[in-house]
C-alpha cells in the first residue's frame, strides 16, 4: 500500500445536555466552519483545480430527527451542494474509517466528516427498540440498555466482576472531563455515588451509563500529498479494521467480543503493531456503559480476558496511568451517540499532537480509538493514530 | 487509483409489489446467495459487507445489525451507509473506494426494500413534515417534481405526450425480456395515454411501481479479479454528487419548483454524467456508451436524462423517439432492464443501475442482452438530489 | 419433521412512536417570531452572493459562508406575492394509523414573495378548494390568524388568498 | 436580529408496519399459538440447533430445514432486572429479561422471566415457558419464563 492517510484538523462543539439555542444544522456550522477556518480549505466545486475537499462523508441516521433522509436539511452546513456526499449510518468511527478508506483508494484527496445529534430531541430506548430483531426480539421490548445489562450480568458472572469495578470506570471518566472543555460541567462524583444512583437494568446505574447529550463533530483526513500542504502536525491513521457479530444476544457468549477481538487484528496487522499492550500509549473505548470499557478493552487485547477488573483497579488506566483511557470523559462524561466514535477520534487526535489542554498525555505517539454500533457491541470499528507515518502501510 | 477494481458478481431477486411469504433477512439472502452463486464464490471468500436502505420505510433502525444473520456480515468488516433514493448507488461508490484499496478479496454491496412492510407514504412524507413549517406539506413530492420536469419539457417541444407513451411502451417491452422486472406486461400506447391522471401530464402509467426486492453486487480488486472470473466488469470510473441549494423545510420543496439553476434533480444528473465524461475522455457519448441505465422513476424522467446526459441535445428528445435509438436494438439502448418504471424497490433501485449496466458488459443479458457491450454507464437520481455516475467496462 | 410451507404468513403489526420536542434553532427562532408576534415575513440575505434566503439560515448553501447575524443581512418580505406553482390536492393520503386525512385538502401554493428574489418562495395553501383559480401569475397576500392564536409556526398564517392590485 | 427566545414545539411521529415473519418465523409462531410447543431449527453442517427457530445458519450459510422441538424447560444464562420503565417496554417495571438456554438448543432464548423476586434471580437457574392463554402467533405468546 503505497498511500498513507491522516487526519489533518477536528472541531467539536460544547457537548450539552439540552442545547435548545442550536438546531442541528446550527450546530453542525458550527464545526463545518471551524474546520474551514483552521485548514483554509474550501470546497471542491468553489475552486478550478488544486487543493480542496472533494468528498463530504455524514454520519447520521434519520430515526434522530423522525424523518426520511434527514440529511437533506443540514447539507448547506456542512457544504454539500454540488459536491459528492456520503451519509454512514453507524458510529463515527465508521464513518472515519470510510473517509480513511477512500483516501487509500486513491480516488480521494481531502476528506470533510460531518456528524451531529440532539439526542435531547426525542426518546433513545424507543429508537433503539428497533435496531432488534422485528420478530423474535423487537415485540420483548429490548433497547440498548436492557441488552447491554444481559451483557453485563454474564460478564459479571463469568469473570467475577463486581458492580464497584464498572463504578471506577464511571468515576475516572468523569473526572477526566473535568478538563476537557468540550465536555458538559458536573460536580465530581466517587464510587458510593456511582452505586447508590438510581438503578436502570440491574448491573447498570445512572451513573454507570452515557447520558443523553447534544453535539456535533467534524474531522478532516487527507492524502500524504495533501497533507504537507495542511498542516505541519498530522496524525497519521496507520491501522483500521471493522467487524459483525451475531445479532441475537443468545447466540453469542456475551462475556467475549469475538468481533472486537477480530476488528482489532485487523487494525493491529495493517498498522505493524505486533504489542498491543507495549505500543499502544492511550485508548478512546466506547463507554457507553461503564463496563463496556473493561469489556472492551479485553477484546481489543490490551489485557486479557476477564482481567478488567484488575486492570481498573491497577489504575493503570488513569490519565497518568501507563495506558490512558479515555481522556477527554468517553461517552460517560456525555458524548451524543453516533457522534461519540467522532468525538474520540478527535480526543486522541489532540492527545497526539499535543493539544489537549490540561488533560495531555506526555510523549504520546500510538492511539487506538475504538466505536461500536449496534445492541451489546454488535459491530465494532477499531483505529490506530500515529503520530509518525506507519511503516507497513 | 491504487487497484483497478471489476464487478465480479451480480444478484437479484424477483420483484414484486407484496412477498409476505418471506422476512425482509430471508429476502435480501437470496439475493446475496444469487450473487455468490453468479461469481462462483462462497461466503468465505467475502471480506466485507456493506448495506443501504431506507431506515423509516421498514421502521428498522441500524438495519445492518439484524440482517448481519442473512447478509452474510457475521464477522466480516462493513457498514451501512443510506442517502435516498440513490442508496443503492451510494452503497457501490462506497463497495468501489473499499476495493479500490487494495485491502480486501471480495466486497458484498447489498440494497434492498421491503415495502409491503412499511409505510412508504409516511416514510417519504416524513421528508417535509415539520412541526414549524406545518402547513402545504402534504405535496406528493415525487409527482409534483417529475410534474415540473414534464412541463417544462412539454413547453421546450422537447417531446409529445404521445412519444413518451411509446418510450413507456419501450420499457414494457424490455421489462418482459427481464425475467426479474417487477411490471411485466405488454402495454400498448393507447393504455398509457388513456392512464388516469396524477399530475397533467404526468399519467399514472408514467410513474414507477412500489416493489419489494433486493440487488447485491460482488466487487474485487484486480489483484483478485483474475481468480475469480475471467469475466469480469471493470469499473473504470465512479462519482457521486449531490446537487441541493435550498434544504427541504418543511412546506418549501425547491426541487420541485424552478430555480435559477433549474429543477435541482436534473442538475444533479447531468453534473454526474459531466464528470464521468471529462475524467474518461468521453467526447460523443451516444456514440461512444453501448449501453445506459438510468433512473427513471418516471418516464418523463428517462426522457430528461436522456438530454442530461447528452444523448442528444437540448431539446431533441423527440429525434431519439423518432430514431428508436434508446430501444433494445438502437444505437444507444437506455434500460434493457425495463428501468424503475418497472421495478422500483428503492433501495435497490440505484444499485439495479449499476448491476444492469455490469450484466450487460458481462454479456449476462440473455434476452435483454444488447449486443457487443464493451462500455456502459449507469447514472441514477433521488428525490435527494444525490445522483452517481458509474462507468463500465469490458476491458481497461 | 421435515418443512412445510406454514399456510399462514405470519407478521407482527409495528407501531412506532417517536416524540419529539425540537428546536427551532436561532434563524428559525427568528423568523417564527417575527410571524408570530409582528405578522412579517423575515428573510436574510447571503453577504456574497446577495441571494435571499428564506427560510433565514445560518449559512448560503451556494457560497458556503456564514450570514452572520447582522441587520444589513436580514430582510423583510412582504406577505403578498405571485404564485409560481399551484398543486391540487385531488386524492388526499390517508393516516394509516388514525386514518384521519392528513394535512389540509386546499391546494398548494409556492408563492414568489414580494420583496425578495427568485429564490423566495414560500410554500403554503390556498383558501379555495378550485386550483385553476391559482394559475401562474396569480397575485395573492396572506391571511394571518387573530394574534393570540399564533404559535409560532408557519400555519399562524391561516392560507393565501388571491387579490387585485 | 439580536436574540430570541428559542422556539420550541413538540410534535409526535408514527408509522405503522407489516412485519412478516418468512417462512420459517410463521412455522415457528404458528408451533407456540397451536402447540405450546418451543421449536427450533437444526443446521446440516454444524448440527447446531437454533432457537428461535432460523431459517438459515449464518456461520456456515446454509439453509435449515430440519425441525427439532426443544424442551419449555431450560437454564438462566445471563439476566437483567429493569427498573427504568420505557414504553417499549412490555410489561410495568420492575420486570425481568433473560436469556435462557432451553434444554434441546444450542443458542440463549431472549425472553422475560416472571414469579420471581430481583433476590432470586442467578445464573444457572432453571426455568419453564409459560403460555398465555391467549395466543396470537408471537413471541409474546410465551407470557414468560418462570422459576422452577
Amino acid at each position: 500500500m503505497s498511500r498513507k492517510v491522516a487526519i489533518v484538523a477536528v472541531a467539536q462543539t460544547k457537548y450539552e445536555a439540552s442545547n435548545t439555542n442550536q438546531s442541528n444544522s446550527e450546530l453542525l456550522w458550527e464545526v463545518t466552519k471551524k474546520i474551514l477556518e483552521q485548514t483554509n480549505l474550501k470546497f471542491e466545486n468553489q475552486v478550478n483545480s488544486g487543493l480542496c475537499i472533494d468528498k463530504i462523508i455524514h454520519c447520521s441516521e434519520d430515526f434522530w430527527q423522525g424523518r426520511t433522509i434527514s440529511d437533506l436539511t443540514l447539507h448547506p452546513e456542512m457544504g454539500g451542494y454540488a459536491m459528492d456526499v456520503i451519509k454512514v449510518a453507524a458510529d463515527g468511527t465508521q464513518a472515519v474509517y470510510h473517509a480513511a478508506m477512500s483516501i487509500l483508494s486513491g480516488h480521494h484527496d481531502v476528506i470533510l466528516i460531518t456528524a451531529q445529534r440532539k439526542e435531547s430531541e426525542t426518546v433513545r430506548s424507543s429508537i433503539e427498540n428497533n435496531a432488534f430483531d422485528p420478530i423474535y426480539l423487537r415485540p420483548l421490548g429490548f433497547d440498548f440498555l436492557t441488552a447491554a445489562a444481559l451483557q453485563a450480568t454474564r460478564y459479571m458472572h463469568t469473570y467475577g466482576l463486581t458492580e464497584e469495578h464498572f463504578a471506577r470506570v464511571a468515576v475516572k471518566n468523569r473526572s477526566n472531563a473535568k478538563n476537557n472543555p468540550y465536555a458538559r460541567r458536573e460536580k465530581a462524583i466517587t464510587i458510593n455515588d456511582v452505586l447508590r444512583s438510581k438503578m436502570l437494568a440491574y448491573p447498570i446505574k445512572q451513573l454507570d451509563a452515557k447520558p443523553v447529550a447534544d453535539g456535533a463533530c467534524a474531522i478532516v483526513v487527507a492524502s500524504e500529498e495533501a497533507v504537507k500542504k495542511l498542516t505541519d502536525k498530522p496524525v497519521w491513521i496507520t491501522g483500521l479494521g471493522n467487524c459483525y457479530d451475531a445479532h441475537y444476544p443468545g447466540d453469542r457468549e456475551l462475556s467475549h467480543s469475538e468481533a472486537l477481538s477480530l476488528a482489532s487484528k485487523k487494525a493491529y496487522k495493517m498498522a505493524g503493531i505486533k504489542n498491543p499492550r507495549k505500543e499502544i500509549d492511550l485508548a478512546e473505548i466506547a463507554d457507553e456503559y461503564s463496563y463496556q470499557e473493561l469489556l472492551w478493552t479485553e477484546g481489543l487485547g490490551l489485557c486479557d480476558e476477564g482481567k478488567g477488573g484488575e486492570l481498573i483497579e491497577s489504575g493503570s488506566t488513569e490519565i497518568d496511568g501507563k495506558l490512558p483511557v479515555n481522556t477527554a470523559g468517553g461517552l460517560l462524561s456525555g458524548l451524543p451517540s453516533g457522534v461519540a466514535g467522532m468525538a474520540q477520534t478527535a480526543e486522541a487526535f489532540l492527545q497526539l499532537q499535543g493539544n489537549a489542554g490540561a488533560r495531555q498525555v506526555n510523549g504520546a505517539q500510538i492511539a487506538l480509538v475504538q466505536g461500536t454500533t449496534g445492541p451489546c457491541g454488535q459491530s465494532h470499528c477499531v483505529i490506530i493514530l500515529n503520530r509518525r507515518k506507519g511503516e507497513i502501510l | 487509483m491504487s487497484e483497478r477494481i471489476a464487478i465480479v458478481g451480480v444478484g437479484q431477486t424477483y420483484f414484486k409489489s407484496r412477498r409476505p411469504e418471506v422476512s425482509e433477512l430471508e429476502m435480501v439472502n437470496e439475493a446475496v446467495m444469487a450473487a455468490l452463486e453468479n461469481a462462483h464464490l462462497t461466503i468465505k471468500d467475502i471480506d466485507a459487507v456493506v448495506v443501504g436502505n431506507m431506515e423509516l420505510f421498514e421502521g428498522d433502525y441500524q438495519v445492518d445489525m439484524w440482517l448481519a444473520g442473512g447478509s452474510g456480515a457475521y464477522l466480516k468488516s462493513g457498514f451501512k451507509v443510506q442517502t435516498g433514493g440513490s442508496t443503492g448507488s451510494s452503497v457501490c461508490c462506497t463497495v468501489f473506494d473499499l476495493a479500490a484499496t487494495g485491502e480486501f478479496k471480495t466486497i458484498l454491496g447489498i440494497g434492498f426494500e421491503k415495502q409491503d412492510e412499511g409505510s412508504s407514504q409516511a416514510s417519504l412524507r416524513s421528508i417535509h413534515e415539520d412541526v414549524f413549517f406545518d402547513v402545504g406539506s402534504s405535496g406528493k413530492s415525487a409527482a409534483t417534481a417529475v410534474q415540473s420536469v414534464a412541463l417544462d419539457m412539454m413547453h421546450r417541444k422537447s417531446i409529445t405526450e404521445e412519444q413518451v407513451a411509446i418510450v413507456r411502451v419501450k420499457q414494457a417491452e424490455n421489462a418482459m425480456r427481464n425475467p426479474n422486472a417487477h411490471l411485466r406486461r405488454k402495454l400498448t400506447v393507447e393504455e398509457v395515454m388513456n392512464s388516469p391522471k396524477l399530475a397533467w401530464p404526468l399519467r399514472v402509467f408514467h410513474m414507477c411501481p412500489t416493489s419489494v426486492g433486493a440487488c447485491a453486487i460482488i466487487v474485487a480488486p484486480e489483484s483478485q479479479v483474475k481468480k475469480i472470473s475471467n469475466n469480469p466488469a471493470w469499473v473504470a470510473d465512479w462519482t457521486n454528487i449531490h446537487g441541493a441549494i435550498q434544504p427541504f423545510y418543511g412546506s418549501i420543496t425547491p426541487s420541485t419548483v424552478s430555480t435559477p439553476l433549474g429543477p435541482m434533480w436534473a442538475w444533479s444528473v447531468e453534473q454526474a454524467a459531466n464528470r464521468i465524461y471529462k475524467r474518461n475522455g468521453i467526447t460523443n457519448p451516444r456514440k461512444e456508451l453501448d449501453v445506459v441505465e438510468v433512473y427513471d422513476m418516471a418516464t418523463w424522467a428517462e426522457i430528461e436524462w436522456w438530454e442530461r446526459i447528452h444523448l442528444c441535445e437540448r431539446n431533441d428528445a423527440h429525434k431519439l423517439v423518432e430514431e428508436r435509438a434508446t430501444w433494445l436494438d438502437g444505437d444507444i439502448p437506455v434500460n434493457p432492464s425495463g428501468g424503475v418504471t418497472s421495478t422500483n424497490a428503492i433501495g435497490a433501485s440505484a444499485m439495479q443501475r449499476v448491476a444492469e449496466v455490469a450484466i450487460q458488459v458481462r454479456g449476462e443479458g440473455s434476452e435483454r442482452q444488447v449486443p457487443n457491450v464493451k462500455m456502459g454507464l449507469a447514472v441514477t437520481a433521488g428525490g435527494d438530489m444525490y445522483s452517481a455516475g458509474v462507468l463500465i467496462k469490458k476491458s481497461l | 419433521m421435515n418443512q412445510k410451507a406454514p399456510d399462514e404468513n405470519l407478521y407482527v403489526e409495528q407501531i412506532i412512536e417517536l416524540p419529539f420536542t425540537e428546536s427551532a434553532g436561532k434563524y428559525i427562532s427568528i423568523f417564527l417570531t417575527k410571524i408570530r408576534d409582528e405578522g412579517k415575513i423575515v428573510a436574510n440575505k447571503c453577504p456574497v452572493c446577495h441571494r435571499i434566503v428564506l427560510p433565514p439560515r445560518i449559512v448560503c448553501a451556494y457560497c458556503k459562508v456564514e450570514i452572520e447575524d447582522k441587520p444589513e443581512n436580514w430582510v423583510e418580505l412582504s406577505d403578498k406575492g405571485t404564485v409560481t406553482d399551484c398543486m391540487g390536492i385531488d386524492d388526499r393520503e390517508v393516516d394509516a394509523i388514525t386514518g384521519e386525512f392528513v394535512g389540509t385538502p386546499n391546494p398548494i401554493l409556492f408563492i414568489r414573495l414580494d420583496g425578495g428574489d427568485e429564490w423566495t418562495i414560500l410554500g403554503h395553501i390556498a383558501k379555495e378548494m378550485d386550483a385553476s383559480k391559482y394559475p401562474p401569475g396569480a397575485r395573492v397576500q396572506a391571511v394571518w390568524k387573530p394574534q393570540k392564536e399564533r404559535q409560532g409556526k408557519t400555519s399562524d398564517i391561516q392560507f393565501f388568498q388571491l387579490i387585485k392590485e | 436580529m439580536g436574540t430570541v427566545k428559542p422556539i420550541i414545539h413538540s410534535r409526535t411521529r408514527r408509522w405503522k408496519y407489516t412485519r412478516y415473519a418468512g417462512h420459517t418465523g410463521s412455522r415457528f409462531l404458528i408451533e407456540l399459538r397451536d402447540n405450546k410447543r418451543i421449536m427450533g431449527t437444526k443446521c446440516p453442517v454444524c448440527h447446531r440447533v437454533y432457537v428461535p427457530a432460523r431459517s438459515f445458519c449464518y456461520v456456515c450459510f446454509k439453509s435449515m430445514d430440519e425441525w427439532v422441538e426443544v424442551s419449555n424447560e431450560g437454564t438462566l444464562t445471563a439476566f437483567t432486572m429493569v427498573y427504568q420503565s420505557e414504553p417499549s417496554y412490555p410489561v410495568k417495571t420492575p420486570f425481568a429479561y433473560g436469556i435462557i438456554k432451553v434444554d434441546g438448543a444450542d443458542t440463549g432464548f431472549a425472553h422475560i422471566i416472571g414469579e420471581v423476586n430481583p433476590k432470586d434471580l442467578w445464573i444457572g437457574m432453571r426455568v419453564q415457558a409459560v403460555f398465555k392463554d391467549k395466543r396470537v402467533g408471537s413471541i409474546l405468546d410465551i407470557d414468560h419464563f418462570k422459576p422452577i
